[in-house]
């Protein structure tokens, strides 16, 4: 598994200004985990176009909206994976 | 007098929309006039096949089936801001009329309000 | 680095929106109960301005609904765990324990136990002590 | 219509927005002054969403800080202005009034006299009765 | 006087998803009533360029910020003005 | 360790930057290297000139030229928010340094903490 430098915690909706904030603060080795209302930005196309690293979704948060993903883009995890991955990150940084 | 209450924030994140919601049955309660507008990442309430047992909250997709027998004359979403967040059609739960926000729109009501 | 290999890590939990009025406190119950099923410890939970109205003794949810408050009392009592509202938040927005209640003269005190009330002094230490500091802020309305 | 000829209006007052987190009880204050000092009437405040901590008797701000709390309880009592705090919202956030600690067998009541707990029935009989009723938000944090 | 059909009281920045909201959604016999973190939209150029009613801005939240606007474009008005616009508006909508 | 304390919401309007003002002296207090970062709205935190009394608060212009006497190291501001919101040099406190916000930047803290 590829070493995230910073793993940027996200649950804004994309209507937010911290949302913008936090995709314009996304470094190559960064991941993005998208939570709470943050997750509405899987159906905001382009939105996330920028985000060269991962970007994660919280999969409860996804259900509990009504949001299927596609794999290929987004990787829905839970609350067990979202712990796995601020272990793996070596910062974590909650907009 | 008829009353429009605006839901302009995403469902479940925050307790506004669901404030907003109570302020409309209560209108309807007391018999009056009231319409519900969703704009900007309220439209998301609109979505069908919500499941937010995972999160232990209520589903607001029921909530909000419960508005026409409750009274509330009508559900009201931004056209634009249902593109914007993939809401076609066919996503959108029963009974949701698209309408183009601005002042034509508000200005056929007495009051407009937000619940926060 | 897999999860097999890792040490367990030790987590503070931030939490700055209250219930009721975002969905932080519910996120964080979530990632602490993982984290703990995961092997790791939580140092403490820290609540911060509005996130200290989930130390709240009087919060009264509609009985179909989650009690937030309680939900996070009785998962710090089981794992034994330390819940601090800061004070500064606190006072300003009505949080107050016994001792607080004394010096300031006030017909009543409202903090659930096990939380008590301790300045940011506590949130600077967890910065130094814990492995992670984990923050769950309230979603501003948009 | 200029004011000199216009007949005084009733105002409705709707706070959504707590103080020490929005400014929301502040710009009422100086709204609701003005309102009485130009001649007009304020038929009650309606306290809603995270406005309900406004009537919060526990409020405890640095003494070098305006005491919101206290100074709108002290204007609704000179003017014998009625202050309601919506039952739905506050019992969330755990401002209870003495019927409801016994109601929901609580260890405290935290509501500030005069202000009291009721529905928004209250709030539809403003808009019905009221000449205006103005709402304060909160910021939102943005 | 020119009569107000409604009255707009906005008090939130330039930068918040309401603030633009609100302008899409003022009449040409509506009013900008600015208070709060709104009165921050007399420093963003531009941004209230589509706005053809009267503007006002609540002075001590100018004040408070450190602004001092142009007469020409602004009216900065006290609480007392802020409760004469509201009894001469038709309506009132606080965003 | 050294941590960067982020105000995007202006001053006045919302409590969350004095929270994080807190938060940076309480760090600074402690000896722990700690920087303010103003970005968005959050830059007018920083215009001179500013006279709360009208609405009853005290100055967080004042407040934050406490910051160097307490220990926190450095006041970053975005300079395209700056030019947003019409901060020219000369408008804004003394000791403010304009910087661009990406990674980089963020990179040379061990903690970005945000108050809310």
């Amino acid at each position: 598994m590829a070493s995230i430098h910073t793993l940027h915690i996200l649950n804004k909706s994309p209507d937010h200004p911290r949302f913008q904030r936090c995709l314009t603060a996304l470094g190559p080795e960064d991941a993005l985990m998208l939570i709470e209302n943050g997750v509405l930005a899987t159906t905001t196309a382009g939105r996330l176009a920028t985000v060269s690293g991962q970007i994660y979704a919280l999969s409860p948060d996804l259900e509990a909206r009504g949001l299927q993903v596609d794999d290929s883009t987004f990787v829905p995890v839970d609350y067990e994976g979202m712990v796995r991955l601020t272990t793996e990150a070596g910062q974590v940084i909650s907009w | 007098m008829s009353t429009l209450v605006v839901i302009d924030s995403a469902p479940y994140g925050d307790w506004t929309g669901r404030e907003a919601l109570d302020m409309a049955f209560s209108l309807a309660a007391f018999d009056q006039p009231v319409t519900l507008l969703f704009l900007g990442a309220g439209v998301n309430w609109l979505r069908k096949g919500q499941a937010p047992e995972g999160i232990s909250q209520k589903s607001v997709e029921k909530n909000l089936s419960a508005a026409p027998i409750f009274g509330v004359e009508g559900l009201l979403a931004d056209g634009r801001d249902c593109e914007a967040y993939g809401l076609a059609e066919a996503d959108l739960i029963a009974g949701v009329t698209r309408v183009d926000v601005g002042s034509d729109l508000l200005h056929q009501y007495t009051h407009t309000v937000f619940a926060g | 680095m897999t999860m097999q290999h890792s040490e367990p890590f030790s987590f503070t939990i931030v939490i700055t929106g209250a219930p009721y009025s975002s969905q932080a406190p519910q996120t964080a119950i979530g990632f602490a109960r993982a984290a703990l099923a995961s092997g790791h410890r939580i140092d403490r939970i820290f609540l911060y301005g509005d996130g200290v109205h989930l130390a709240s003794a009087l919060s009264s949810p509609p009985s179909d609904e989650p009690h937030w408050p309680r939900e996070w009392s009785q998962l710090l009592e089981a794992h034994d765990i330390p819940g601090i509202a800061c004070i500064a938040s606190a006072l300003r927005r009505g949080l107050v324990d016994e001792a607080e209640k004394k010096r300031y003269e006030l017909s009543a005190h409202n903090v659930r136990a096990p939380f008590v009330i301790a300045g940011l002094g506590e949130w600077v230490e967890a910065g130094l002590r814990s492995s992670r500091v984990i923050y769950f802020h309230g979603g501003s309305g948009a």
